[in-house]
């Protein structure tokens, strides 16, 4: 646990260095990514450690706080959380020197290498200090600081008109966000008479715990994107600089899961309507995200989207596993919380892997509209074949990483769906995660198919080189954790939560035999691995009959069109279109098009758009309102002094009339 | 040691007003904010006895606030000798009409700066509610020819209205005083002492009409002083006009003298055993404030007026808490601490952005952390403290005061407390972001300073408010356990705990 | 009785190609000619295993080895799906999401293939492609879960040792309704008419086949076994469900479950000859119509 | 001598009404100049004895300061200010008389839910003082010259000494005093500031001083 400590302790160090030696980037990123490396690699032995028992698991340093203690502890849940933070961190580290060496984010982020590296290591630190702390005050602090930190690394590039308001969006959406969470502590630890978590946890149950749980949804449900709380998600993380985009959505919305997961511990036995409430906040985010994902053309806008979509089925699980807690289906509980678990994880690893991707293509190209790209599979083959992984495993196909937190989640679903009691929860996640998943192929298909197979769409992509070492390697490594997790997920699951299942602070209620229930699903990376096998054979059989047999090049056929060209391919928006017509509904597409006229028609032009709509018909206009409700006050202020003079005779006037009536 | 702490400022002034040479007396005014300092320090180390028969002593929340007062002066002190030397000389061009126009007379300037000192001084020391009348009603006399530094028309409408409006609501305040006197002549018609150790003493015996009425009266009275709404029609023009060190004594020193006073008077009625009535009214005035900050906050267009009307917030908070009681007052007590320093902060940026882009609207600022890159950066750090984000002071007294409020089940207190933190943060927000991001405007910050975007900034302008904002971050991650302890002694006066 | 355990990936890959060619004498016989001969398909597949290969310059070794992959994928979901009233050989809870995940690798190669192409005519079957699947997935769960929820257990095999005469009696109409559906899914992933139509040759009106335009030679020849293999698998599917008598003896059984895929064939051959192919746009009205029914179905067997 | 104190202050109470009902800047200050004489007579017979110390030395002050040094300000200040003299209401003269009335009811109507300690003489006092301040306060919101404010500010002031001397007449006289200068000081600076605003404006007319506000109306 101090070890733990240590890292903290190295990345504010190492941020802080970078911060001084901010003048020149070449140090500043030694400092900055170097500790990183350090406090990761310190951080893992750390969790090594205390989860081989060898050291104390929970570590209190007198803090003189009003209301808080410094107090922070590593359980189940909270390792669980870190296990993805380190490595993530430190490939995003690597990828970020590297892509700094490239000058991203104009010519005065040289001048702010030292700013950026600081503000990377605060980020991470204040992760690692949410997922342990033990002290409401110290959560909120570092809840803050990793707002905060996150927020100036998206309006980095801060030049840009379109990165300023999307920062804007981020850091307004994540402070009323904290609001809700400062509500939320405030009432448990006015009930608990005490912020520490242990207390608050013993004081569980009793009155308004449905209105904690309320809060919960809100202030963690915005940090994690869900549906309607996500509108700052599609807007920060295009905005931000690949490698922070890759943590933010890869540990960084996590930790919204992971509070929620938390606040089950404080606000005492749930209802069934809190299972239903976040089923229908995870049925939103899911088929929403995925269909707006669906819709967009700007890479890391789709990705975002796709994140949101991949938290509502994490909801899916949550509220499963709360709904099975209420009936009492160990069963149900212990596959709902465990595809929630096991879905964060991989999450976690591909989001991360495909962000980076699509710094990498950023860097190469300048461009992240995919009807500009195509074609860098040839030019850009590791970065390509990466993003295949991800894009295959996001699609949730077997034996990836990305299938198996979906198949948990049916699996519950099913079991659900079998108990008599649960039969309707479990259907609706069942049709629900089947339309999520279908979206999500499509959408990921078109990323791959569209960005990096065809002819390039523009020079910018016909002239895209791969990008240097120092970005690709990281992402091989994800690829590799990927196709790795997609095998053997289940084995730090046992690890961490399968010791005691139903201790202290396992999500998972006791003497349920987690690893009994998930013993069955051995046999998915078993079918992997024969799938594997055969893959090998129907290989050879292919090479066997190619074998001495004439194999030429030629152009693609096209119907006799003798001249197939770049811009005769379908484009991303033209793939999508006929599902995105599905879902006109939701999606309000806008067509814009100057149809060619006469009978020598000149040029022509069609465009696309999809407005961010919550934003645009819910919050905007509340906003609109409430400054316009406002506004009917400012008259106050007229500057004339006769009658300010005249507010407090009549301030003092009312007053003692009231006093003259309340008197006894 | 009290007497001295009051004179030693006094004298200095009279020094200040017969001295011949600038440089001199800028020393004069380091030197005696430094000697005055150090005194309070000491103050710290071993509380100094009543003197005058009880009438001048320094409880803990008169020892807090005289902390305050005397670190805030030593800030603005040194800031204000860099000020003056870069002040231009004789008549000149005011920046937003182009009328021309000089300032006042350095002398009177310095003055006046170290006789406002000496009377917040005792404002702070005085246990007789008559003296701490003269006291605060000093206040506003002194902080007068201090606002009218830049001798144009706007500065002198904001000197004009901050006289009158204080003068009649402080004219108030004595008739409550003398009220107070009438409610503790009481039945056996003894000679009323108004100090207060007395008054709490013989709070059961206090006549409750006469109490109360001199509550409502002391309430309004030094209400109109402290900037709570709507008596708070003063603050923005005055803080807006004046010179920024001055705004930021305004905001940071004199308003917490007034919410002393008020503090004084809520003892004294608690002790009358009518402490609920207060609480009440307390808490109305301070939602009313914060909500109304709000109002002009959001889409304010002259940086200044905003910070001024962040103040009126926060002097609700401050009421808010007070009223609130338990868990709330300490965290008032706490955040006047933390209100005062980084509005100090704030106040001598907004100086330093003024110097140099010479506008105090905000569309005409562009670009801050390019321009400025110390001042750019605190400017958007002091606005993440003053509106409540961690890890900055604020946000543990804010939160404080909020646990208080859902610790006595007002949780419709709570939320609109929430939901006027949120506008008020949206608003300034969203103008300090404006300010501080994005590209410098064409042809560097401002043709009329003559200075390359990001060349080195003077010295002591950038270092003044960078260390206040070191200690507001300190508060933020660590409050000295002797902070504490006083601050949990002076919630203790008005029933915190 | 384990026999068909063993023995079901085998047949499969041997007669699975024998479906279409049963399928086209039908319609041949309806349309009153002679028709190609039932083992057309064994030498289409034999001359194009024979031939070369070429391949656009456009293309990646994502073109290349789309085939394998499919294949690959789709040989291992005769190994979930269980034949003649024995167990599959993988079988565990919720296998049929697997089968479900490898049908997806499927179609994901295929359409990532077709995209490689740069073909405007591939990208858009490949649109339709997965528009049609993205609908037809729910509707394939539905009736998977609803099967399931009949036996009280996700697994295929469970499905499949529970369908029985008694639990057609006693499910009521829950089971045809839960058939229909799997009918029409059977048609559309398989992209027979009324959804797609296999021996069409305009390449606007083509879904399946014009993804697979470029493709020739062995890969071509993979293409066409995989997709044999695809209506073989998904017609076990089918044939479990609607045909549950069991003599208890293995060779029996065994024989019952073929004749049900022959009969299979004969009605796809039957619907392909009597319906003529669907609108584009009508396309996803049946889909949903599909998932609809399942979704009744389910409804009936909480009931 | 009950009765001469009663008679004192009805006298005070009629200079309020003379106040709002005058109309020439001159008149104004010349009635607040005696009421302020007025005023330094309320300690001698309010107080405890007719020639105690305390009491003589707080009516010296009083009279002196606010019946002579004030208005000699304020009249060095209209001089120099070469205003028109006419005082410009927002409100008529009659219609502020009648206000003045209404308050004096006010007054009365406060006075007479308040218990009077024993110490006050007359019943009358602190319904006059309250009545005087309103007046003040009547005079400040209603007049538009900035030096009208000041005679506002000051006769507002008298209220209260009024009723400090009267209600209080045992408080600590360092304190009396100290109120006093106070008062001396805010009037002094005041003065300048009027000073000033005539220079600035070239007439002492507050109608000018609107400029700092956040709301233009459309």
């Amino acid at each position: 646990m101090h070890l733990i400590l240590a890292a903290i302790g190295i990345l504010l160090i190492g941020g802080l260095g970078a911060l001084l030696a901010g003048g020149s980037r070449r140090s500043a990123t030694l400092l900055g990514r170097g500790s990183v490396h350090a406090a990761c690699l310190v951080g893992a032995i750390g969790l090594a450690f205390s989860w081989a028992g060898r050291v104390p698991a929970a570590v209190q340093v007198p803090w003189s706080v009003p209301l808080g203690s410094f107090s922070i502890a590593l359980d189940p849940l909270s390792t669980w959380f870190i296990l993805p933070l380190l490595p993530l961190a430190a490939l995003a580290a690597s990828y970020g020197g590297a892509s700094m060496e490239n000058g991203h984010g104009g010519p005065g982020a040289v001048r702010r290498a030292g700013a950026a590296w600081f503000f990377f290591n605060v980020l991470v630190a204040s992760i690692l200090v949410v997922l342990t702390a033990r002290n409401a005050i110290l959560f909120l602090v570092a809840w803050e600081v990793m707002a905060l930190a996150s927020f100036f690394l998206v309006t980095w590039d801060d030049e840009r008109r379109e990165v300023r308001d999307a920062g804007w969006v981020y850091l307004v959406a994540t402070h009323i966000g904290t609001a809700f969470l400062l509500a939320f502590f405030a009432l448990l630890g006015a009930r608990a008479g005490s912020l520490d978590f242990d207390a608050i946890a013993a004081a569980r149950g009793g009155a308004a715990g449905g209105v904690c749980f309320l809060l919960a949804v809100a202030g963690f449900g915005t940090k994690a994107g869900l549906m309607p709380f996500h509108v700052w998600l599609p807007e920060a993380h295009p905005a931000a600089p690949s490698h922070v985009s890759a943590l933010m959505s890869g540990v960084m919305i996590k930790t919204g899961i992971y509070g929620l997961m938390r606040a089950l511990e404080f606000v005492g036995p749930p209802a069934a309507w809190w299972g239903w409430i976040l089923l229908g906040v995870g049925l939103l985010s899911g088929i929403g995200g995925a269909a707006f994902a669906l819709a967009q053309h700007d890479l890391k806008r789709l990705l975002a989207y796709s994140s949101i979509e991949n938290m509502g089925l994490v909801a899916l699980g949550l509220g499963l596993g709360i709904i099975g807690l209420v009936a009492g289906a160990p069963a149900v509980i212990a596959l709902g919380f465990a595809a929630a678990l096991v879905h964060v994880f991989n999450h976690a690893l591909l989001k991360g892997l495909l962000f980076l991707g699509a710094g990498s293509v950023l860097h190469a190209t300048g461009r992240l509209d995919l009807n500009r790209l195509g074609g860098l599979l040839r030019r850009m083959p590791w970065t390509g074949g990466s993003m295949l992984v991800g894009t295959a495993a996001l699609s949730g196909l077997p034996p990836l990483g990305g299938f198996v937190g979906e198949f948990l989640l049916f699996l519950a679903a099913m079991q659900a769906t079998l108990t008599p009691a649960l039969a309707l929860p479990g259907l609706t996640v069942l049709v629900g995660v089947a339309l999520v998943a279908g979206l999500a192929a499509v959408a990921f298909t078109k990323v791959f198919g569209i960005a990096f197979l065809g002819h390039p769409r523009s020079p910018e992509a016909d002239g895209s080189r791969e990008s240097r070492n120092g970005m690709v390697i990281p992402m091989a490594v994800l690829a590799a954790a990927c196709v790795a997790a997609g095998f053997a997920w289940i084995a730090p699951l046992l690890l961490v939560f399968g010791r005691d299942p139903g201790g202290a602070a396992s999500p998972l209620p006791a003497g349920v035999p987690l690893g009994e229930l998930l013993g069955e699903t051995w046999t998915v990376p078993i079918a992997g691995g024969i799938l594997l096998m055969v893959l090998a054979g129907v290989i050879l059989i292919r090479v066997g009959l190619l074998r001495g047999r004439p194999v030429r090049a030629s152009v693609t056929w096209d119907c006799g069109y003798a001249r197939p060209d770049a811009r005769m391919q379908y484009s991303g928006s033209s793939y999508v279109q006929p599902l995105t017509g599905l879902f006109h509904l939701l999606l309000r597409t806008r067509i814009d098009f100057d149809r060619p006229a006469a009978i020598f028609p000149g040029s022509s032009r069609l465009s696309t758009t999809t407005p961010a709509l919550f934003r645009k018909l819910l919050y905007e206009p509340a906003f609109e309102r409430v400054r316009l409700a406002l506004q009917r006050f400012k008259w106050l202020q007229h500057g004339r002094l006769q009658l300010y003079v005249l507010y407090i005779v009549i301030v003092f006037v009312l007053l003692l009339i009231w006093m003259a009536w309340s008197a006894p | 040691m009290i007497p001295a702490l009051i004179a030693l400022p006094a004298l200095a002034g009279v020094a200040a007003f017969t001295l011949k040479r600038d440089a001199v007396r800028r020393a004069l005014l380091i030197g005696a904010a430094i000697g005055h300092g150090a005194m309070t320090a000491s103050c710290w180390w071993r509380r100094p006895e009543p003197v005058a028969s009880g009438w001048l002593a320094l409880d803990a929340a008169g020892l807090l606030f005289l902390t305050l007062t005397s670190l805030l002066f030593l800030a603005s002190a040194v800031y204000a000798a860099h000020y003056l030397r870069h002040e231009e000389r004789g008549r000149r061009t005011d920046f937003k009409e182009g009328l021309l126009f000089s300032n006042a007379p350095e002398a009177v300037f310095t003055g006046c700066l170290l006789f406002f000192l000496s009377t917040m001084t005792l404002v702070c020391a005085s246990r007789h509610l008559g003296l701490l009348w003269v006291a605060v009603e000093g206040t506003t006399l002194a902080s007068a020819p201090l606002i009218y530094f830049h001798r144009h028309h706007r500065s002198l409408e904001a000197t004009w209205k901050y006289l009158v409006i204080c003068s009649v609501g402080i004219g108030l305040a004595l008739l409550g005083t003398l009220c107070l006197a009438v409610a503790g002549a009481g039945s056996e018609g003894g000679p009323a002492s108004m100090v207060i150790d007395d008054l709490i003493a013989r709070g059961g015996t206090l006549q409750p009409d006469w109490l109360r009425l001199a509550f409502l009266l002391l309430l309004v009275g030094y209400g109109t002083k402290m900037g709570l709404a709507p008596l708070h029609t003063w603050l923005p023009d005055a803080h807006s006009e004046s010179p920024s060190l001055v705004s930021a004594l305004l905001s940071g020193a004199v308003l917490n003298c007034a919410f002393l006073a008020v503090l004084r008077s809520q003892q004294v009625l608690e002790a009358g055993g009518q402490g609920d009535l207060g609480r009440n009214l307390l808490m109305t005035f301070g939602l009313a404030s914060m909500g109304l900050a709000g109002v002009f906050v959001l889409g304010q267009t002259d940086y200044k007026r905003m910070l001024a009307y962040s103040s009126v917030e926060h002097m609700g908070i401050l009421a808010l808490g007070v009223g609130i009681g338990g868990a709330g007052a300490r965290g008032a007590m706490l955040h006047a601490v933390n209100h005062s320093l980084t509005k100090g902060v704030l106040f001598l940026v907004a100086g330093n952005i003024l110097h140099l882009y010479r506008t105090k609207e905000v569309a005409g600022v562009r670009g801050l952390v390019r321009a400025l890159p110390i001042s750019g950066p605190l400017w958007i750090a002091g606005m993440l403290a003053v509106t409540g984000s961690p890890p900055f002071g604020p946000f543990l007294s804010e939160f404080t005061v909020l646990y208080g409020a859902l610790e006595q089940g007002r949780s419709v207190v709570a939320a609109l407390y929430l939901v006027f933190l949120a506008i008020v943060f949206v608003g300034m927000g969203q103008t300090v972001l404006r300010m501080s991001q994005g590209p410098l405007p064409e042809g560097g910050p401002a043709p009329a300073a003559g200075r390359p975007a990001g060349a080195a900034e003077p010295w002591t302008s950038a270092m003044v408010p960078a260390a206040l904002a070191l200690i507001v971050l300190m508060l933020g991650v660590y409050v000295p356990p002797a902070l504490d302890a006083i601050v949990l002694e002076a919630a203790g006066l008005v029933g915190g705990r | 009785m384990r026999t068909w355990t063993w023995l079901h990936p085998l047949i499969a890959l041997a007669f699975a190609p024998l479906l279409g060619g049963l399928i086209a004498r039908t319609k041949a016989v309806f349309a009153g000619r002679t028709g190609a001969p039932v083992l057309q398909p064994y030498f289409d597949l034999a001359k194009l295993f024979r031939k070369g290969a070429v391949y656009s310059r456009t293309t990646t070794t994502v073109f290349r080895a789309a085939p394998t992959v499919g294949l690959a994928a789709i040989i291992v979901a005769t190994l979930v799906v269980p034949f003649g009233g024995a167990p599959a050989l993988l079988a565990f809870p919720g296998d049929f999401l697997l089968v479900v995940g490898l049908l997806a690798i499927g179609r994901f190669a295929t359409v990532i293939a077709a995209l490689d192409t740069g073909s405007s005519f591939e990208g858009m079957g490949a649109s339709r492609e997965v528009q049609f699947a993205a609908l037809a997935e729910p509707a394939l769960f539905l009736s998977l879960a609803a099967a399931g929820l009949a036996a009280g257990g996700s697994s295929l095999s469970r499905m499949q040792a529970a369908a029985s005469v008694e639990s057609w009696l006693a499910a009521g109409p829950a089971l045809p309704l839960i058939a229909a559906a799997l009918i029409a899914v059977v048609l559309a992933e398989n992209s027979r008419i009324p959804v797609d139509d296999p021996n069409t040759h305009l390449e606007l009106t083509m879904i399946h086949e014009v993804m697979i335009l470029d493709h020739g030679g062995p890969d071509l020849g993979l293409i066409l076994y995989g997709a044999a293999l695809k209506l073989w698998v998904m017609g076990a599917l089918l044939v479990n469900i609607v045909l549950p008598f069991r003599a208890g003896d293995a060779w029996v059984d065994g024989g019952i479950s073929l004749a049900g895929m022959v009969l299979l064939a004969v009605a796809i051959g039957t619907i392909e000859s009597s319906m003529a192919r669907l609108r584009l746009t009508r396309v996803p009205q049946l889909l949903v119509g599909a998932a609809t029914l399942a979704a009744l179905a389910l409804v009936l067997v909480l009931r | 001598m009950t009765g001469w104190l009663d008679t004192l202050l009805v006298l005070i109470v009629l200079t309020n009404l003379k106040l709002l009902g005058t109309s020439r800047l001159g008149g104004c200050i010349r009635v607040v100049a005696a009421q302020g004489v007025l005023l330094g007579g309320l300690p001698l017979l309010a107080g405890g004895g007719l020639l105690a110390p305390r009491a003589l030395l707080l009516a010296a002050a009083g009279v002196g300061l606010k019946g002579i040094v004030f208005p000699w300000l304020l009249l060095r200040a209209l001089r120099e200010a070469k205003v028109q003299r006419e005082v410009q209401p927002y409100l008529g003269f009659t219609a502020s008389m009648l206000i003045g009335a209404g308050v004096l009811g006010i007054g009365l109507w406060a006075g007479s839910r308040l218990p009077l300690p024993t110490a006050v003489r007359s019943s009358l006092l602190v319904p006059v003082a309250l009545a005087t301040m309103l007046t003040g306060l009547l005079v400040v919101v209603s007049r538009s010259k900035a030096i009208t404010q000041v005679l506002g500010y000051l006769v507002f002031e008298n209220g209260i000494y009024a009723f400090g001397v009267g209600i209080a007449p045992d408080a600590p006289v360092l304190v009396e005093l100290g109120i006093l200068l106070d008062v001396f000081v805010a009037v002094f600076v005041m003065g300048i500031m009027i000073f000033h605003i005539n220079r600035e404006f070239d007439d002492i007319d507050t109608e000018r001083l609107s400029e700092l506000r956040d709301w233009r109306p459309e």
